[in-house]
């Protein structure tokens, strides 16, 4: 299981001026896994997706995917070697349309050029053709085709929080990062977000970052954890490991740990 | 101390508030819970005079209060914690707090709660220097409560504190609410929790698309079946 | 109709007269000016009777000075509005883009105080045959100020401070450094500076360290004003020369009267010449404006009255006959000077030099062509 | 000496530009409004003051007053007719209508008064001294001092006194501001106020230096006060300050080495360089955006 | 698919049909010399209003010194057209291709500029376009250059048409919406493996090139090219007409700039009115309509078919 990994941090940090947000930090996914990243508010969870993305650029350490250097490359790169990401706060194409966000996202699977675009050869009637058909497949699997020709913004938040997730799968990625994916919605439509996210896993054969602050979600389908407190890692361990670890308890869960799972 | 009627509000053409209802009375923990979008932080913002209603009457402390500025209804007594915390990022979480009490004189007063507010929240009284756009998430909602605090609130509006915080920092805020409460400050919460808000509440309010579809005692909610499916995580 | 017929311009009893000008953006200021001077001039005319008998009817359009808007003018004034003749523009480019509208549609093109030599001449050294001016070309008065400098102030090393973003300037400053060169004089510096400017230490600095004895600063008076206060400030007090766009008494109120001592400029008229002809126009301008009229008002005003001469003695509004009798015109007076147009369509004039004194223009002595 | 002179020469033209540049970044700071018609209400400003002396024989203090109080209610006017129906609305649409507003206002005192400049009196007789070698003229003393001591006022009002700290909230979230009780209309005037009043004084002090005034007179300094805004940091006062002065320096800078044409050509590439190597101005704040 | 085609071959065929009677007209003598200068300008018009729609209203880089660009290609097709006596339309051609390396010059390091700032930078490069002309003796500095008429309605027309053909093409395919989603979120975009700087280079090269072949067509029907004509007045001219028409909408960017054209040209006539008039239109649009005459919608979606489209997307909700 060591050598199938598909992610390695290794040693990785940064800071803001004074301040270092994550240290020290390594983390290895493999293959198909489901893991998630949780830790108090400021911990450095989403600073951390800011680097596996190439948002932010480590000022330590080494992020390898597939056996490639990432750390470095800007993010449109990154995200064509295969990872991409949904945000903590949502950044939908606001003033386009459904279709288009995840027409977006499908870009760099496509292969039409400009100039065929402008002088309208058949290449692009052929490109475009497929990536709608591509999109409208995507929009299908999160229940969202009803809503493809309204624009972004009107979707409720909800449906906005799933055409993230949507456009993220557009992009092609191996592995996906979701930031809080949850965040916002009531415990009826968290459920619905995790058997969701169960089923593109096995559907498009991903591997699953996610941070998330509801326990139920994170202990109810994640099969490992990462833990991260003031930047560094506290724990690391399947969630029964973590719910009793005493340190996790202390910096992030308190007591009253949620009964089931 | 607070009675809605009938409000309708709209955004443009959006139907948001649908002939709502509901009433506060003084001392309580009220929650409001509903799935999103169902218009709760628009009825909050209606109370708090951001938004106008078209139709309806709100009545606090037995004075109508719909048209009143917000500046006005601050001055009343009520203060509304926005959803999404929205401190002021540039200034200091000092400057943030003296914000608070804008519109207050007394200059003795604001002293006292300042001290208040940092005997709450000792974490705001070690970082009361910093820039509050560098405070971490539980942080910040520390200081929007105590910013409204600062206003010295008669009713609260607390719009969804436990959203994107850290399950240790929902227990403390949700300790915070209470302790809030205790000492004389009436609260209408609104929550997605809605575990935690009923737990804390004396009354709950179920709203959806605009309209109150449910209400009662805390306790008498979270035994409803309905409700527990709908939003409690659907284990019956 | 496109203006085949000549350009009638007449119909029934009135004569129309376009006026195309810089009435907004960057140079308002002269487009208005002149167009001040243009609509008194009309209002004299029309109140003894109009020209043959005709009352002339002015329609001005804006050009916002602008290339494009003054060329969309003249093809209104033409194919829309059949005008006999159009005055304008204030600037040279301006009034060449309107050149070739003027020349296909047979109608009279007046610049009155469009300098440079491209307005009645074309590239190619062609005449346009229906362009002409009112003000000098360019480089007579660098001439004058060179002679001037040389003989009468016995000056041998001279600077020059010149406009960039003029022509006008420009050809003074080339005929003035030509000549001064000629006659043996040195030329210390040559600077420049940018219209609308009002901030010229850091040049004038320069200048002054250059060590001239003279200074030619060819431009209109709203900056030479400017100029000439502010090199006195730095301790500048050689004799400073420029043409007529220095001529206005915003001049005198910009500079200061004491700045001005030792100054002298080249120019056609001077508003204090006591002459009758120059004082009627004075006063009647104070009493429709309540102001003093400057250079251009003064253009504008001799522009329509060379018109309606020209006109007159054609006897009829038709453009060619108008325009013969243009190229005939021989020593009419006008307030800024008596004028002959020559085989170039450009007016020959005597130049008088002036000294100002305690910010009175006084004469100094008659140049002629 | 010379590049002292010329030293000398560049701090004053800064200070004028420095000046105009403190209302307007001002105004930008709360708003986030390029406000063109900044330059205008410094032209009107400036007429305000060449009336008073000249027509009603006031004398320059009072008439600076006046101009300062009469601005002020100007900008007041042009916020309440103009912008504030745009709060909402794309900041590039409140943009056109800055523009907008500048041209009418413009055309408008064409229309009245002509094109034509006006020349301001001589209000104090100018006196310069000597300072190795240079020459320095009190007026550029006063200015510079102005500047100076308005940018310490306005820094002062903006970061200790009660409406300033209500200036910087209503800058940030105007929604939240309501909700602690600030009237932000009122907040907003009384920046526009204040902003226009400074705007006001400029001209007055900008005639009283220059002399030469007209009514287009406010659309470069109005850029070069953008610029100087923007060089130092949207909406951060001591940037305005340092902006100002240091686009009068290189200004004069590349006049004085003889390229006066290239002037404002060197000023920009100053400018544009500036901004690639700090892309929020010499004094912003990183303010790259959390993700 | 077939819709999208077919929409283009419409544009075509009414492109034609508006050409060959305006030119009927003109040859008929029915629109004098006047009217038809006006409809040049118009078309000039356009095509600086829809080539900085590309940079503003699509890509969302606020760029306010547009008229460096056509100022480029003012004066280099004049120099070709009148220094090197080539043929017009290779002097258009290659008006654009420099102006449009201009926008690559001035494009690139700029670009990563934001809001004002990014604002302030473009102002600050077509002044010093406009200073360089300005100082060059050899196309006549201050007092301009002197080029002759060879822009008629045909030629105007056509590169109008290509100009909005282009455009709407580019705007219509990925390439447009990765220049859109640059707009809309540029974190995002980048995130979803939008090379951004990519895409906002060439929405600014492509929309110098449209300016700089404008400005050939330009400097070819007013005589006389100066560089005072390019200042950052015309640079706001230009910003006017997108944002009056609704930012994003390409037919709005066309309706405004016929509609200034036209209001432009109109009060001429009121010489002393004139600008008051038009800043008093500016302001009262932007303050009951600040979204622009078209909002983001196109002129297409007003017809039937697009509510048609529209009513079938709500009716599946
Ligand atoms: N661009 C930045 N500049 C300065 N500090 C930053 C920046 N980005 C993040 N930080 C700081 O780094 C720390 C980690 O922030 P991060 O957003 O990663 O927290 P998080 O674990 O995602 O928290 P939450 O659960 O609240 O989302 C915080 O203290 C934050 O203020
Ligand atoms: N500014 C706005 N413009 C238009 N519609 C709006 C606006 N704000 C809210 N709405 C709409 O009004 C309705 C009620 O929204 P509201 O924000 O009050 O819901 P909520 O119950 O607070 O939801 P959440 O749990 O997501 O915070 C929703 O349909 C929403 O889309
Ligand atoms: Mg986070
Ligand atoms: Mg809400």
């Amino acid at each position: 299981m060591s050598n199938n990994h598909i992610l390695k941090v290794d040693n990785v940090g940064i800071r803001f001026g004074g301040l270092k947000a994550v240290s020290g930090f390594n983390m290895e996914l493999h293959q198909g896994e489901l893991v998630g990243l949780i830790g108090p508010n400021g911990a450095g969870k989403t600073t951390s997706f800011n680097m596996l993305t190439g948002v932010y650029t480590p000022s330590e350490g080494e992020i390898i995917f597939e056996g490639k250097k990432v750390n470095g490359l800007p993010p449109f790169k990154v995200t064509r070697l295969g990872i991409s990401r949904t945000f903590q706060n949502i950044r939908l194409f606001s003033e386009m349309s459904v279709l288009d966000n995840v027409k977006v996202a499908y870009h760099s699977q496509a292969k039409h050029t400009m100039i065929s675009s402008i002088l309208r050869l058949p290449s692009h009637f052929i490109g475009e053709k497929e990536m709608e058909e591509k999109s409208i497949e995507f929009l299908k699997i999160f229940n969202l085709d009803g809503d493809m020709h309204e624009k972004a913004k009107n979707l409720p938040y909800g449906k906005q929080r799933r055409l993230e997730i949507a456009r993220a799968l557009a992009a092609g990625p191996k592995l996906l990062l979701l930031d809080e994916p949850a965040a916002g919605m009531n415990p009826k439509e968290t459920a619905e977000l995790m058997s969701l996210i169960a089923f593109i896993r096995e559907k498009f054969d991903l591997t699953i970052l996610l941070i998330e602050h509801d326990m139920n979600l994170v202990m109810g389908i994640c099969e490992r954890i990462y833990v991260l407190d003031h930047g560094q890692l506290i724990a690391e361990g399947t969630p029964e490991e973590i719910r009793n670890n005493p340190k996790v308890i202390e910096a992030y869960l308190g007591e009253e740990v949620p009964a089931h799972a | 101390m607070l009675s809605v009627k009938d409000i309708d509000v709209y955004y443009g053409n959006i139907h948001a508030l649908k002939g709502l209802s509901l009433d506060v009375n003084e001392g309580e923990i009220v929650t409001l819970i509903g799935a999103n979008g169902a218009g709760k932080t628009t009825l909050l913002k209606t109370l708090s005079g951001l938004l106008k209603p078209k139709n309806g009457t709100i009545h606090y402390m037995n004075e109508s209060i719909v048209g009143k500025q917000a500046q006005t209804i601050v001055k009343a007594g009520i203060s509304h914690v926005p959803e999404g915390r929205r401190v002021f990022a540039t200034m200091s979480v000092e400057e943030n707090l003296e914000l608070g009490a804008y519109s207050r004189k007394d200059k003795n007063g604001i002293e006292k709660d300042m001290a208040k507010v940092y005997e709450t929240f000792p974490r705001l009284h070690e970082r009361r220097k910093q820039l509050s756009g560098t405070l971490s998430g539980g942080e910040q909602q520390m200081l929007a409560m105590g910013r409204a605090i600062m206003a010295k609130p008669k009713l609260l509006l607390l719009d969804e504190p436990s959203m994107g915080l850290a399950p240790l920092m929902v227990q403390t805020i949700f300790r915070i609410v209470e302790e809030i409460n205790k000492e004389g400050t009436t609260i209408l919460l609104v929550e997605q929790n809605a575990n935690m808000a009923l737990s804390v509440a004396n009354r709950a309010y179920v709203i959806e698309t605009g309209r109150v579809t449910l209400s009662g005692t805390a306790k008498e909610l979270q035994a409803s079946d309905d409700i527990k499916m709908a939003y409690l995580g659907g284990h019956v | 109709g496109c203006g085949t017929d000549g350009g009638s311009g007449a119909s029934g009893d009135t004569i129309k007269i376009g006026a195309n000008l810089e009435l907004s953006g960057n140079v308002a200021s002269y487009g208005t000016s002149i167009y001040d001077g243009v609509k008194l001039a009309i209002k004299e005319i029309n109140a003894n009777g109009g020209v043959n008998g005709k009352k002339l009817e002015p329609i001005a359009v804006d050009n916002k000075s602008e290339a494009s808007e003054a060329t969309n003018g003249a093809l209104k004034l033409t194919d829309q509005d059949n005008v006999l003749a159009i005055i304008g523009a204030a600037t040279s480019g301006n009034t060449v883009a309107q050149v070739e509208v003027a020349n296909n549609a047979e109608t009279i093109l007046i610049s009155p105080s469009g300098t440079a030599l491209n307005v009645t001449v074309n590239d190619k050294g062609e005449l346009n045959p229906y362009a002409f001016r009112t003000t000098f070309i360019d480089p007579f008065q660098g001439t004058v100020a060179a002679n001037f400098a040389i003989n009468e102030l016995g000056i041998k090393k001279a600077a020059v401070y010149q406009d960039n973003a003029s022509d006008y300037a420009k050809g003074l400053a080339d005929a003035f450094i030509e000549t001064f060169e000629a006659a043996g004089g040195e030329i210390v510096a040559d600077e420049a500076y940018v219209a609308k400017d009002t901030d010229f230490r850091s040049t004038l600095t320069r200048l002054k360290s250059a060590s001239p004895e003279f200074i030619f600063i060819p431009g209109y008076y709203e900056e030479v004003g400017l100029i000439v206060k502010q090199a006195r400030e730095m301790g500048i007090d050689v004799p400073l020369m420029g043409g007529d766009g220095w001529d206005s008494p915003t001049l005198v109120e910009l500079a200061g009267a004491e700045a001005l001592n030792n100054t002298f400029t080249t120019n056609a008229y001077s508003a204090n010449d006591p002459d009758e002809k120059i004082q009627q126009f004075v006063k009647a301008f104070e009493k429709e404006y309540d102001k003093s009229p400057d250079g251009f008002n003064a253009l504008g005003y001799d522009t329509v009255y060379l018109l309606a001469d020209a006109i007159e003695r054609a006897g009829e509004a038709d453009a060619e006959k108008v325009r013969d009798a243009l190229e005939q015109t021989k020593d009419f007076k006008l307030v800024t000077g008596t004028v002959t147009i020559d085989e170039n369509h450009n007016p020959v004039k005597s130049a008088t030099i002036l000294e100002y004194k305690d910010g009175k223009q006084e004469f100094n002595s008659k140049v002629n062509p | 000496m010379e590049w002292f002179q010329q030293l000398v020469n560049g701090i004053s033209l800064g200070s004028i530009y420095a000046l105009i540049a403190l209302g307007y970044t001002m105004v930008y700071g709360i708003i986030k409004l390029i406000n063109f018609a900044h330059g205008e209400v410094f032209m009107v400003g400036s007429f305000i003051g060449f009336y008073s002396i000249v027509g009603f024989g006031l004398d320059f203090f009072t008439a600076l007053i006046l101009a300062m109080a009469l601005c002020a209610i100007f900008g007041v006017l042009i916020e309440r007719v103009a912008y504030r129906r745009l709060r909402s609305a794309t900041r590039i649409a409140a943009l056109i209508t800055a523009i907008g507003v500048s041209f009418l206002i413009q055309y408008t005192f064409i229309r009245i008064r002509g094109a034509g400049p006006e020349a301001y009196p001589e209000v104090f007789t100018n006196r310069t001294f000597e300072l190795f070698g240079a020459q320095i003229s009190m007026k550029s003393v006063l200015i510079l001092s102005v500047s100076i001591g308005l940018m310490v006022i306005l820094q002062f009002i903006v970061h200790k006194t009660k409406i300033g700290k209500a200036m910087r909230a209503v800058s940030q979230d105007t929604e939240t501001a309501r909700l602690m009780g600030i009237n932000v209309d009122n907040t907003i005037s009384a920046t526009f106020a204040i902003g226009s009043s400074l705007a006001g004084a400029a001209g007055v002090i900008f005639g009283l230096y220059y002399t030469k005034i007209d009514p287009l007179m406010g659309v470069i300094p109005g850029i070069k006060a953008f610029i100087a805004a923007v060089l130092g940091g949207i909406g951060i006062i001591p940037g305005a300050m340092v902006g100002g002065l240091l686009l009068g320096v290189v200004e004069t800078a590349v006049s004085a080495s003889g390229y006066s044409l290239w002037r404002d050509a060197a000023a920009f590439v100053i400018l544009i360089l500036i901004l690639i190597f700090r892309p929020n101005g010499l004094f912003g704040k990183n303010a790259r955006e959390k993700v | 698919m077939k819709n999208k085609l077919n929409k283009f071959w419409v544009f075509i065929v009414v492109a034609a049909v508006v050409y060959g009677v305006v030119q009927a007209l003109i040859s008929t003598g029915i629109l004098n010399n006047y009217n038809t200068n006006t409809l040049i300008l118009m078309a000039i018009n356009i095509m600086l209003a829809v080539s900085l729609h590309l940079v503003i209203g699509i890509t969302g880089q606020f760029s306010i010194g547009h008229a460096g660009f056509m100022a480029v290609g003012a004066y280099v097709s004049a120099i070709i057209t009148v220094k090197l006596g080539l043929p017009f339309i290779v002097a258009i051609g290659i008006g654009g291709v420099v102006a449009m390396l201009a926008g690559l010059l001035v494009g690139i390091p700029t670009l990563r500029l934001r809001g004002d700032y990014l604002a302030i930078a473009t102002l600050g490069f077509a002044e010093i376009i406009r200073i360089i002309f300005l100082n060059i003796d050899y196309v006549g500095g201050a007092a301009g250059m002197q080029v002759s008429k060879l822009t008629t309605w045909t030629f105007a027309f056509i590169c109008m048409v290509i100009t909005i053909a282009v455009v709407s093409n580019f705007t219509n395919s990925r390439h447009g919406r990765a220049c859109l989603s640059v707009r809309e979120n540029e974190v995002a975009a980048d995130a979803m493996g939008i090379n951004t700087t990519y895409y906002k280079v060439a929405a600014f090269a492509i929309g110098s090139l449209f300016a700089g072949v404008a400005g050939a067509i330009y400097s070819h029907n007013f005589y006389i090219i100066q560089p005072a004509n390019f200042g950052f007045l015309k640079s706001f001219d230009i910003l006017i007409f997108v944002v009056l028409g609704g930012l994003g909408s390409l037919s709005g960017a066309v309706i405004s700039a016929i509609l200034l054209t036209i209001v432009s040209t109109y009060l001429q006539a009121f010489p002393e009115m004139r600008m008051i008039f038009y800043s008093l239109v500016l302001i009262v649009v932007m303050l009951y309509r600040p979204q622009g005459l078209m909002g983001t919608r196109e002129i297409t979606d007003l017809l039937p078919t697009g509510k048609f489209r529209k009513g079938a997307a709500q009716g599946v909700k």
